[in-house]
């Protein structure tokens, strides 16, 4: 039982760091990402390369994965400058696609569809972490450390400039906002942080393959955003663990055929994506939140 | 052009020849007029005369045909709109586009800070920039609001923050897009106040307005703009008595 | 943190929510198998087998307390996979699992060789699952077998030289066109042309005008599920004549019934259903009795898996020895042949038993053997 | 020969992509309305055809209801979805993402109803005859394209003689004009999705035939959709028919040069570069601004 709970709370506190670094483009400079999953697959591919050829310790793994998922940002980083909207999306759809296809066919880093197996254990100065009790708090830690890292930005001038651009791009441009830096940096951190997540993913379930990073899971990452709560705080880790748990929550139903729980859930969190946006297009968190802005 | 009794004061601004032509119509043809230091100059004109598109050419929101633009003798021809706004020029718009979702006080702060990197920043700015909101907040009447959303004020707050954010800043050219229209009378004459106050305190202001009596009531000087072509700039009265101006500003042109 | 403190709040109203943990008996054994999702079908099968297996052995007493089977849900997916074996590794302590699908055995497989747990798979038929570490078995002949036995049987008895492949970007294909080129090259005949398809297409026109192109004398088809079946009808459909040829995983009820199966050869592991050996007349009588259909070779892999632990148990018991990963292992690599059913199998170097093959053709939708080859021997 | 055949097979499967692109182009360009249930659309259709011809009842009971059902479905949509959603002035993306999460939710109902795995529409005229030495079409192909040419044809007339047809395409050149006009939002809404959703439906019943059908390839449907859509040119039926048809060829004639698992991505760098490049599309007329 306390392995099982271990394990969701591991589970949670990875896809939580991907909500919530998602939510920081989309919620807090409306960069509508529907390719966040190529970023987390960028660093778990990253990580575990570092770790397999040269060394497991995350003092090599994670800088070499933020700066693989960083640098790979400003690919979409490209089309968030040039468009809005609705081509931004389709932008950010033909690179999830672009690179789901890279990902299966790159063999030897990737290991395709295979996957790649045999991840060694995340290395903390020589402390091998694999264990659920231990990774547990390494997952927590680095929840945590990313939620204050992005709650001191979006609480800072960046984080205005970030929300005031969302909001009109030209007036903030009118006000001295240098916008294509801004938006860029913003995709950046977003991306490196993202990727972090991608290494603590790959050495706890010491093995990955494509089927973690294709567009389901960016709709699932995008959902959590979304039910839980666009551009608030808490709202990205609510939606996190609320989308994690529904499954355990639904098979609890007995009347309901196990063999169709995957699709039972899926129809509650496509069911609850179009009631939130027709009723509360603010999410569970944001009906109660009365403004995006905060204490300076 | 005609002559003026304003020459004394200091060109801040520049414009000679400017163009700008959409799909084969001139939306500015031909401009040069000059915006002169600690003055309110009025651009008047009926709809479509290229008011709001000689600002967006100052601000570099769009692209010049042709024509020169200098800030402070300096030519600013392939300005971009932040780097106008970090040089001086900050311009409000006709339809507000407030920071909607973020509170009065964050749009204010949000206004002058014009970094881009996200670096901690002195305390003795934090301290000046929190006394410049807090002059802003006082003067348009909005701090019992600082929290309340932007898009949840009521009109003319709105017109007011509006002005609150340009206040706030240290810019010496505020180009105005019809910052008045639709005011009931007590708002608007709160309005002249300040903005009487703010050219005191040596601000230039460029302003957009269609209504006429705030026109008389403020102006230093008045361009005249029709179908893009500057067809006065001169002081008030001389602007107002012309009789065809009079007729093309009322519609009754032949 | 305020948002930690919701997490940890949700998650302990989940606690109510607690999943029946097996009770501790004497022994206990994982199975990580698709029990919700849409494999969960195949669940069922696999379980009847080991459901089996664990009835007889406890009505035997081969050991010295009763055994059973912890089975955690894997949906047929790796990440709900590694979350099962990490509860059975870390919570129920289990020594050996089961385990089922290609991709949930090798993200299991990490953790099974980190801890020394066995993990043995009966279901997946990928080459690669047999170097997955010593740690994890086959009691399932993976295809490799089946391209070595069909090959050179289609070339002796047919005249088949040229032959085109088509298969399914991913390892198992991937692993079939190694096996091909080698056993063809080996055999006599001829790799002309290989065509790759991705996981999740459905357009097979253009491989079909392909394929004509290359006028082979047979094509080989390595995908599975609904792809393999569209990659055959639309084979047909456009004018495709030549003799097809595949494995295992075709034949299944959906397959066999398309019309366009007529005459396909495929192979797939041999039981025989009639040995007089006493396992093999138990398992099929029981299990006839039981679900009141015959067996099929997932339920004997099942079965088999299950009773090699039991086995194995047994003589670990007799030296007084602990039932552990480390020590299963080495007994097995110390016995090597075991009676399970279909016969006495021994298992290979690399943890993966040997099985024969036999080469079936489908006629009125029903399979025929057409020949039986036998690698043990 | 193989060329030819693949040019063929392209035609086939472009004819199938551009009548789904201009659907779907015709709602966005007309309504802005970000419909990415056009995919669920396609699905439903798909089924529903399916449903009615393997309980028997022939293939025009089942054109007739897949067509009901495809419209009633985009009508629905709207009415119940997105007029709620845009009456609220909805972001763009508030519209796209109830769009999807309704697009899940067809996706996984058909899968509970129908299976999870391909069904095939059993017909004869998926079997090619050979034409020529080694050219294989089956008639299937010529009704694609017969299909393509008779709903073209119909539509061109319809949007460049009929009012609601100039009207349609007057919003798709100018959102604002609706207003200008003094027309019912409302109403062409209306007519854009019965339209868009009709033109799903050959598309849908033929690949039933041709490829068989999954719950899950409504996103497949959509993503090409969107492809030809923006690749084409926002607002340009023309250019999504083109930019439909050319990845279909593509997609087809990639075969020669590449292994099939690289013409999705062949595809999307196309959109992707498109975008960057030139984001009103082929024969765009509009900024992406």
């Amino acid at each position: 039982m306390e392995a099982y709970l271990l394990n969701l709370v591991i589970l949670i506190s990875i896809y939580s760091i991907l909500a919530s670094t998602l939510n920081f483009i989309m919620g807090y400079a409306g960069i509508y990402s529907l390719a966040h999953a190529v970023f987390f697959g960028v660093g778990a591919y990253a990580g575990t390369f570092v770790a397999t050829h040269f060394s497991a310790s995350i003092f090599f793994t994670l800088p070499a994965a933020m700066i693989a998922g960083a640098v790979l940002s400003l690919i979409l980083a490209l089309p968030a400058l040039r468009v809005r909207g609705e081509y931004f999306v389709a932008a950010s759809l033909g690179l999830q696609v672009l690179a789901v296809t890279i990902f299966s066919e790159w063999k030897s880093v990737t290991g395709g569809i295979g996957g790649l197996i045999g991840i060694p254990p995340l290395d903390i100065a020589g402390f091998e972490v694999f264990k659920p009790n231990q990774f547990v708090f390494v997952t927590v830690v680095g929840l945590i450390i990313v939620l204050f890292i992005i709650n001191r930005l979006v609480h800072s001038s960046f984080g205005r400039s970030l929300r005031a651009i969302r909001d009109s791009e030209s007036a903030a441009a009118a006000f001295g906002k240098n916008v294509p830096l801004i938006k860029t940096i913003s995709v950046v951190i977003s991306s490196a942080l993202t990727a972090v997540a991608g290494v603590m993913y790959a050495s706890y379930l010491s093995f990955i393959n494509v089927e973690s990073f294709t567009l389901d899971t960016s709709v699932l990452i995008m959902a959590m955003v979304i039910i839980g709560g666009t551009g608030t705080q808490a709202g990205p880790i609510i939606g996190a663990a609320l989308l994690l748990l529904l499954p355990s929550l639904i098979s609890y139903l007995d009347f309901l055929p196990q063999t169709e729980i995957g699709s039972i859930q899926q129809i509650i969190y496509g069911l609850g994506m179009a009631l939130l946006m027709i009723y509360r297009p603010g999410g569970i968190v944001g009906l109660k939140k009365q403004s995006g802005g905060g204490k300076k | 052009m005609v002559s003026s009794q304003v020459d004394t004061q200091e060109v801040l601004m520049e414009i000679r020849n400017v163009d700008r032509a959409f799909g084969g119509v001139k939306a500015v043809d031909n401009v040069s007029m000059d915006l002169r230091a600690g003055i309110i100059t009025t651009l008047v004109g009926p709809n479509g005369a290229g008011k709001t598109t000689l600002f967006n050419l100052i601000t570099g929101e769009l692209s010049k045909d042709s024509g020169t633009i200098k800030w402070l003798g300096q030519p600013i021809n392939r300005i971009k709109p932040f780097q106008a706004a970090r040089a001086g020029i900050l311009r409000t718009f006709q339809d507000l586009r407030l920071f909607n979702e973020m509170s009065v006080e964050d749009n204010i702060l949000t206004s002058i800070e014009a970094n881009s990197v996200p670096l901690p920043m002195a305390k003795s700015q934090r301290k000046a920039r929190r006394e410049k909101v807090e002059y802003a907040l006082s003067r348009t009447g909005l701090i019992d609001k600082r929290h309340i959303r932007a898009k949840d004020l009521a009109y003319a707050e709105r017109k007011f923050l509006s002005m609150a954010r340009v206040m706030a800043t240290d810019a010496r050219l505020w180009l105005l897009d019809e910052p008045a229209s639709g005011l009931d009378p007590n708002s608007y004459e709160k309005f002249l106040e300040i903005l009487r106050e703010e050219v005191k305190q040596g601000v230039t202001v460029c302003i957009i307005e269609h209504n006429l009596d705030i026109v008389i009531g403020i102006s230093d000087r008045i361009a005249f703009l029709d179908r893009g072509k500057l067809l006065a700039d001169d002081e008030p009265q001389t602007v107002l008595n012309d009789p065809d101006l009079r007729a093309i500003y009322f519609g009754e042109r032949t | 943190m305020k948002q930690i403190k919701l997490i940890f709040a949700a998650i302990s109203c989940m606690s109510i929510l607690s999943f029946g943990t097996a009770a501790a008996e004497d022994h206990t054994i994982g199975a990580l198998f698709p029990l919700s999702g849409p494999n969960a079908t195949y669940g069922d099968v696999f379980m009847s087998g080991s459901d089996l297996a664990v009835e007889h052995i406890n009505a035997d007493k081969m050991l010295s307390g009763p055994l059973s089977i912890a089975y955690e849900d894997s949906q047929g997916l790796p990440q709900p996979a590694v979350v099962g074996m990490t509860k059975l590794v870390n919570v129920t302590n289990v020594p050996y699992v089961l385990s089922a699908f290609t991709g949930v055995s090798k993200a299991i497989s990490t953790l099974g060789n980190r801890n020394e747990v066995v993990a043995v798979n009966g279901g997946g038929v990928g080459p690669d699952l047999a170097a997955l570490g010593e740690y994890f078995w086959n009691v399932i002949p993976l295809v490799n077998l089946e391209v070595r036995a069909v090959m050179p049987y289609l070339i002796k008895e047919q005249g088949i030289k040229r032959v085109v492949l088509i298969y399914i970007d991913d390892p198992f294909g991937n692993s079939i066109l190694d096996e091909l080129e080698s056993t063809l090259e080996s055999a006599g005949g001829e790799l002309i042309e290989t065509m790759s398809v991705p996981t999740t297409a459905q357009q097979f026109s253009g491989i079909a005008a392909k394929v004509r192109a290359a006028k082979p004398d047979a094509v080989y088809i390595a995908s599975y599920g609904a792809q393999q079946i569209q990659i055959v009808k639309q084979l047909r459909d456009n004018g495709v004549d030549q003799q097809l040829i595949t494995y295992s995983g075709y034949l299944v009820p959906d397959a066999l019934a398309l019309p366009e199966s007529e005459g396909i050869i495929a192979t797939g592991q041999g039981v025989n259903y009639n040995s007089e050996d006493p396992v093999t007349k138990r398992f099929v009588a029981d299990y006839t009795a039981k679900y009141n259909r015959a067996p099929t070779a997932y339920n004997v892999n099942y079965y088999n898996a299950t009773y090699l632990f039991a086995l194995l148990a047994q003589a670990l018991e007799a030296e007084g020895k602990e039932v552990t990963g480390a020590n299963l292992l080495a007994k097995r690599k110390e016995i090597g042949t075991f009676d399970l059913v279909g016969g006495n199998v021994s298992f290979q170097e690399n943890g993966t038993l040997l099985f024969p093959i036999q080469v079936k053709t489908i006629k009125n939708g029903k399979t025929e053997v057409l020949d039986t080859i036998d690698f043990g021997k | 020969m193989l060329a030819l055949q693949l040019t063929i097979t392209g035609l086939q499967t472009g004819a199938l992509y551009a009548l789904t692109a201009v659907g779907f182009s015709l709602i966005f360009g007309s309504t802005r309305i970000f419909h990415f249930a056009h995919g669920a659309t396609f699905i439903i259709a798909a089924y529903l055809f399916y449903f009615v011809n393997v309980s028997g009842y022939g293939v025009v009971l089942g054109i007739a209801a897949a067509t009901a059902g495809a419209i009633a479905f985009g009508l629905l949509l709207n009415r119940f979805v997105y007029v709620p959603i845009q009456r609220d002035e909805g972001s763009f993306f508030t519209v796209f993402v109830a769009s999807f999460g309704i697009g899940i939710v067809i996706q996984n109902i058909v899968g509970m109803i129908f299976g999870r795995g391909f069904v095939t529409v059993q017909t004869p005229l998926s079997f090619s005859v050979e034409l020529m030495d080694g050219l294989y079409v089956s008639p299937l192909a010529w009704i694609s394209m017969l299909c393509a040419v008779v709903f073209f044809g119909i539509l061109w007339c319809f949007l460049r003689y009929s009012n609601l047809g100039l009207s349609l395409r007057a919003l798709a050149d100018n959102p604002e004009l609706v207003k200008a006009f003094g027309l019912n939002p409302r109403y062409i809404s209306a007519c854009a999705f019965t339209i868009g959703s009709i033109l799903v439906v050959p598309a849908a019943i033929i690949s039933g035939a041709t490829s068989g059908l999954n719950p899950a390839m409504g996103h497949h449907v959509m993503l090409i959709s969107l492809a030809a859509t923006i690749v084409g040119g926002i607002g340009s039926v023309a250019g999504t028919l083109l930019a439909g048809l050319a990845l279909g060829l593509a997609e087809s004639l990639a075969l020669l040069y590449v292994d099939s698992q690289w013409t999705e991505a062949v595809t999307f760098a196309i959109l992707f570069l498109f975008i960057i490049v030139r984001p009103s599309g082929l024969l765009g007329r509009s900024a992406a601004h």
